[in-house]
């Protein structure tokens, strides 16, 4: 069934892209409406190093994660100290910029034309490797003080700057972790689809993957997988009906912003399950009742 | 000695003189006050003190050191801690996690120690999560530390942030009217509860407070603000006996 | 058929002939040029800054009103043949009608909530996104455009010419400006939405009945978004993805100080004008390029904006 | 709080219950969106598959090239279907994605197991499938204009299940219409505008440009804009100064109504030469079509005999003109027609190679004697129609070919 394959292939890529926008958005609270154009910085550099030179996998990966994560210093510098939604201006400029300049540089990016011939690397296997990797990389990020940093920074900065978080280091670590998975999500996208193109990394793609983080809930990085699941499956499965299934789609998303403000998943993460049977099980904390 | 050394400090807020000319010096050891009428700029210095603002003009010294202009954070590693007028906790951290943020900024392991999950950094997490706990069993929360901070009560959520602010052993500890929206027994349980933690962790104090009676029994020095202007100074007894700061007082009925 | 590289370079010929001759009335010509381009911007921005300053989250289904106003307006004018000024009113009470609806079913519960302002954004994008695709359901299946209004489609004033589209979207956009310039500051409804604007929870307490200021709020942002997707259609011709202007929008209103209107208007003029120039001098190729970095520059040196008042955040 | 749960349980689990309803769906042959259904088991049926841009921005395009091959399919079941057999063409949309095509691609394959799959004008769509239809080995009928998507430009060879169907490319239109202008007009200084960020604008300039200096022509200015654009007047300007004598437009419809209406409205009357773009209804979008003078190319006289029947079928059908991207999707149908018959089955296989090396003196719209090129999976010679537009008159001169 290569059909299922395929899609399952189409869906991990996306799957990264929205982590890093987890990352972003979910954890730290930063609003950049171009990530899509470091999906884009990913996809070319794999592209352009890919159908010049035959490399291993990993080589353009890491490229490109380096790719990824210069930019978003490049971007992200000037900015991060800016106002909040100052870094959506500057990362949407930034996505046309780079589209600007795609098509410019016409001998080198093959310009709108695209590149095309690049060789399909990636199975579903290789995605899921990698995919999982990525959980993995989130997960104990998030678990760590690093994440609880983050978290601060999102829920008030200036609280947070006088617990000695370092708020501006803190936001621009994160937007040049996730420049760098998104760039990676991008790196796999030009190897499963073996063409890449600079307007297929819109502003409408970023605005898809915010969406699905705050449907699966913005502080739940177990939602944000699992709406990005549904919302890759979804469209599959109503592919009969091209209008359709678009608009189905809006449907569930303003109904739940409406309805469901914290997303399916609420603040709830599937590990929190073993944290709190485990917590149940081990001495309850000594509590110190005061002088009363 | 003198933990910190205000000189002729100022602040303009666009044409606004939210603190003129303020000079102070608080000692080491104990707790010392500052109090005034609303709007007397007790806030803006704490501000100003602590990083959030820059001042037009004047510097502070801190523990032998010119932290003018020194960005939040970095006053913060230096040694001095704070709490907010409106309780600023992270409403998305549990009670815990929000008093092992003051220790995370000073856990010295790096973003591959988090990623790989070393000994090193679960050494740092257990060793900080126990010290959280401990402050908070200090405040008498630890049966809430895994409740989020939003479904305490306001005083509960007061007591959290002290823990947290406490947590990092600070040398300087800022507080800024910690007894308000507080009921009479509430409030004195926390005067009661400053003294434990004086006691237990030797630090110095500096407390705002706009009601003088509050800080009548902690501070043994009292500095009086008043439209941004230094009013007086002085202990308890000397500042209650003044005309001015009674005058500046009288002018006030809502209190 | 001949073989030819497919990598085959573009150069970009630039002619500076102007530069020699009478450059200043070029220059004229290309500034005039900018400002009814970026008089175009201003209204976008407007009514995308106008929701701004009351609910603080970026209205992305401006777009989606502008275009769903700038069809019903070809329909009005094609199918039941009514002439300029009819068609305009009854575009932006639509275009006003729309924006309330879309306010009822997009906002109206979250900001009860008091939910997460990125929310609001979310449900605006969803909005403006479904707004689009019932535009291309109903009307992608081929191409449409306005019927011609005026008679003549340019004016000469001395040796510059203007665009009588243009013009008559200058007028209009400084006519909807001032109009709304006295509503906020003149009437009490004004008073309301600024006050609105700078304390919701003040306001509340006072009285004001802020589900109603932010209906109205969102009926004037609704109507500048009729006119703007009308004249849009007129000069622009009509296609669904007109709504990408909104960003073009977002940015003028940010250049000129997010939530503040009269910075908004100056935020399209600088805008249209620097796009207008960029082309000219690095050409239109690597213009968004420029755009990207004066913006960033104008934010380093100018971070709260042409307009906007720099405000210490109250601890 | 127990009601939010329900309601993200119940969202959840109507997700979940659509997708299983449609997994299960998938395996039955009743395709929703076809023009024929049919309760006849699969033997007796062909199937088509369609991938096309029916939403996101080039939705006009890929509508029209839809419907095109929905009424040639309406027409050839009417006439007997092929062998004998109906045809039932199933279509996906792609959003203008080159992910979503490979997606909708691969369904059509596996789940739906069609014979052959016709495709979008778009470059970018086809280029997306190369890879994968090397692959699923069914054969792909598009409409790209960039030679790359058939042909692998470095070692010349096609690609085996890639098929240019029905109109010339970018290259083979802007050699038509240079050595046209070059023939039949006194115009010699060009200027050129394309739009950057579109592949056929730019693959198309490309080729014209190095056509138009090879005849001995100058090329005085070259001029580019970007997909959001909305101010042409300065590009115009410069293409006035540079001494052009005609403007080179190969832009979309969208994008030529504002270059027409900003070139009227500032008096530059430059002639323009353009692509298909041009033909109707771009004439009557614009505010002044007396000031248009213009040669363009399209792949059919939409007013003369030919086109007539699809004309009122179209017209019939969804209530309004045809335009020329219909010409495209129904010829492409009447080519794979052509090809099903000559290999004999509708085995994907037998269509490649039928495709391939069969198609020779077809009679169909854009053609009278329509002639696959095996080397290049191109049409070969393939002329156009030459239009020319007079002060706002449309009027059409005839077929030219190149050489």
């Amino acid at each position: 069934m290569s059909y299922y394959i395929t899609v399952l292939t189409s869906i991990t890529v996306d799957l990264v892209a929205i982590l890093s926008m987890y990352l972003l958005l979910g954890l730290t609270g930063i609003f950049s409406m171009g990530q899509a154009s470091f999906m884009c910085i990913g996809a070319y550099v794999t592209g352009m190093i890919a159908t010049r030179a035959d490399v291993p996998m990993g080589v353009c990966l890491v490229l490109s994660i380096l790719a990824g994560m210069i930019c978003a210093l490049f971007v992200g510098m000037p900015c991060i100290k800016l106002r909040r939604d100052y870094i959506a201006l500057v990362t949407l400029g930034f996505g046309e910029a780079i589209v600007a300049l795609l098509n410019n540089m016409n001998n080198i990016t093959g310009g709108a034309l695209g590149i095309t011939g690049i060789p399909r690397k990636i199975n579903l296997y290789w995605g899921l490797l990698i995919l999982i990797l990525t959980i993995l990389f989130v997960v104990n990020f998030k678990n760590s003080k690093f994440g609880r940093q983050c978290i601060a920074v999102k829920n008030d900065e200036i609280s947070a700057a006088a617990m000695g978080i370092n708020v501006a280091r803190v936001k621009l670590l994160v937007f040049v972790i996730a420049g760098g998975i998104t760039a990676m999500s991008g790196c796999l996208l030009a190897y499963s689809t073996t063409y890449v193109e600079p307007l297929a990394f819109g502003v409408n793609r970023t605005i898809n993957w915010i969406s699905t983080v705050f449907v699966g809930g913005i502080n739940s990085l177990s939602g944000s997988t699992v709406s990005g699941l549904i919302f890759g499956i979804l469209p599959e499965a109503l592919r009969f009906s091209s209008s359709g299934r678009i608009i189905l789609q809006c449907l569930i998303v303003i109904l739940v912003v409406n309805f469901l403000p914290q997303g399916l998943f609420g603040e709830n993460e599937v590990g929190d399950i073993f944290k709190k049977i485990k917590r149940k099980l081990t001495k309850k904390p000594t509590v110190w009742e005061g002088e009363k | 000695m003198n933990i910190v050394e205000v000189k002729n400090l100022s602040l303009n807020f666009g044409g606004v003189k939210a603190v003129q000319n303020v000079s102070l010096t608080i000692e080491k050891g104990g707790v010392t006050s500052i109090i005034g009428p609303n709007g007397a700029g007790k806030t803006t210095f704490f501000n100003i003190i602590s990083g959030v603002y820059k001042p037009t003009s004047g510097t502070v010294i801190f523990d032998g050191q010119d932290i003018t202009g020194l960005e939040q954070h970095e006053i913060s590693l230096l040694g001095m801690s704070r709490t907010f007028q409106n309780i600023r906790l992270f409403g998305q951290l549990d009670v815990l996690r929000n008093v092992q943020t003051a220790l995370d900024s000073r856990a010295r392991y790096n973003l591959f120690d988090a990623i790989i999950g070393s000994p090193k950094k679960r050494k740092f997490d257990k060793q900080n999560a126990e010290k959280s706990m401990e402050c908070l069993e200090l405040v008498g929360l630890a049966k809430y530390a895994y409740e989020k901070p939003g479904s305490l009560p306001y005083g509960m959520q007061r007591k959290v942030e002290l823990a947290r602010a406490l947590a990092s052993d600070p040398k300087l500890l800022l507080l800024d009217e910690p007894a308000a929206g507080l009921n009479l027994t509430e409030t004195e349980e926390f005067i009661e509860l400053l003294h434990r933690v004086q006691e237990k962790f030797d630090l110095t104090i500096l407390l705002i407070e706009h009601r003088l009676q509050v800080v009548h029994s902690l501070s043994k020095k009292i500095y009086v603000l008043n439209f941004g202007e230094l009013l007086a100074e002085g202990t308890s007894e000397e500042i209650q006996a003044n005309e001015e700061v009674i005058k500046a007082y009288m002018g006030e009925d809502d209190e | 058929m001949p073989a030819i590289s497919l990598y085959y370079r573009l150069p970009a010929l630039h002619s500076y002939k102007r530069l020699k001759g009478e450059s200043h009335m070029y220059y004229i010509q290309l500034l005039i040029n900018g400002i009814s381009l970026g008089s175009v911007y201003s209204v976008i921005a407007i009514g995308f800054t106008l929701i701004f300053s009351i609910l603080k989250f970026s209205n992305f289904s401006h777009g989606g009103v502008m275009v769903v106003s700038a069809y019903f307006g070809y329909v009005l004018s094609t199918k039941l043949n009514l002439g300029f000024f009819p068609t305009l009113l009854m575009v932006s009470v639509f275009g006003a009608l729309v924006a309330v609806v879309v306010q009822y079913i997009g906002f109206d519960r979250i900001r009860k909530s008091d939910g997460n302002v990125m929310l609001l954004f979310v449900s605006s994008a969803t909005l403006g996104t479904l707004l689009q695709n019932i535009i291309v359901i109903t009307f992608s299946s081929t191409y449409y455009s306005y019927p011609k209004f005026f008679t003549t489609s340019f004016v000469k004033i001395g040796n510059f010419t203007v665009g009588v589209t243009d013009l008559m979207m200058l007028v209009f956009s400084t006519i909807c400006i001032v109009v709304l310039m006295y509503v906020l500051y003149k009437t009490r409804l004004g008073i309301s939405i600024r006050a609105l604007s700078m304390d919701a929870n003040t306001t509340q307490l006072m009285g004001i009945n802020a589900s109603f200021v932010i209906a109205v709020t969102f009926m004037i942002s609704g109507c500048l978004a009729g006119v703007a997707g009308m004249f849009l259609g007129i000069s622009y011709s009509l296609y669904p993805q007109l709504n990408a202007l909104v960003f073009k929008g977002m940015i003028a209103s940010i250049l000129g100080g997010l939530g503040n209107i009269s910075g908004a208007l100056y935020g399209g003029l600088l805008l249209g004008v620097a796009e207008v120039f960029l082309t000219n001098f690095v050409g239109a190729s690597l213009m968004p390029v420029f755009t990207f970095l004066f913006s960033i520059i104008f934010l380093l040196v100018r971070p709260q904006g042409i307009s906007g008042k720099f405000t210490l955040e109250k601890v | 709080m127990e009601m939010r749960k329900l309601l993200a349980i119940f969202i959840i689990v109507l997700m979940v219950a659509s997708l299983v309803g449609c997994g299960s769906s998938n395996n039955e042959a009743t395709p929703q969106e076809t023009t024929e259904t049919t309760e006849a088991g699969e033997e007796d049926v062909i199937l088509i598959g369609g991938v096309n841009d029916l939403s996101a921005d080039r939705s006009v395009l890929g509508n029209a090239i839809n419907r095109g091959v929905e009424l040639a399919v309406k027409e050839i079941n009417e006439a007997g279907g092929i062998l004998g057999k109906k045809v039932v063409y199933k279509v996906y949309d792609n959003r203008n994605d080159a992910q979503e095509t490979i997606n909708a691609y691969t369904r059509l394959c596996n789940v739906d197991n069609v014979s052959a799959v016709i495709t979008s004008d778009a470059s970018s769509i086809c280029m997306a499938l190369i890879e994968v239809s090397g692959v699923e080995k069914i054969p792909v009928l598009g409409m790209p204009s960039d030679p790359r998507a058939t042909m692998n430009v470095a070692t010349g060879e096609p690609y085996p299940y890639m098929f240019l169907v029905s109109q010339p490319n970018a290259v083979a239109q802007a050699n038509i219409i240079a050595h046209y202008v070059n023939e039949n007009t006194d115009l010699k200084k060009a200027a050129v505008f394309y739009d950057q960020s579109n592949a056929y604008s730019v693959a198309n300039s490309e080729a014209f440009i190095e056509f138009w200096k090879e005849l001995g022509n100058e090329v005085t200015i070259i001029e580019t804009c970007n997909k959001n654009d909305q101010d042409y007047k300065t590009q115009l300007y410069k293409m006035k100064d540079a001494g052009a004598e005609f403007i080179y437009c190969p832009i979309t419809t969208t994008q030529l109504v504002l270059l027409a209406n900003q070139a009227s409205q500032n008096g530059i009357g430059l002639p323009y030469v353009g692509a298909m773009d041009m033909a109707d209804p771009f004439l009557s979008l614009i505010n002044n079509p007396e000031d248009v003078n213009a040669y363009f190319q399209a792949v059919a006289d939409m007013k003369s005999e030919r086109v007539a029947k699809l004309n009122a079928a179209y017209r019939e059908a969804y209530g309004e003109d045809a335009t020329v991207k219909s010409v495209n999707g129904y010829d492409a149908m009447y080519i794979l027609k052509a090809a099903i018959e000559a290999a004999g089955s509708a085995d994907p296989e037998a269509i490649r190679d039928a495709l391939e090396n069969k198609i020779q003196n077809l009679k169909i719209l854009v053609s009278d004697n329509y002639t696959m090129d095996p080397k290049t999976h191109a049409p070969k010679d393939l002329g156009m129609v030459i239009c020319k537009i007079t002060n706002g008159k449309l009027e059409t001169i005839g077929y030219y070919e190149a050489n």
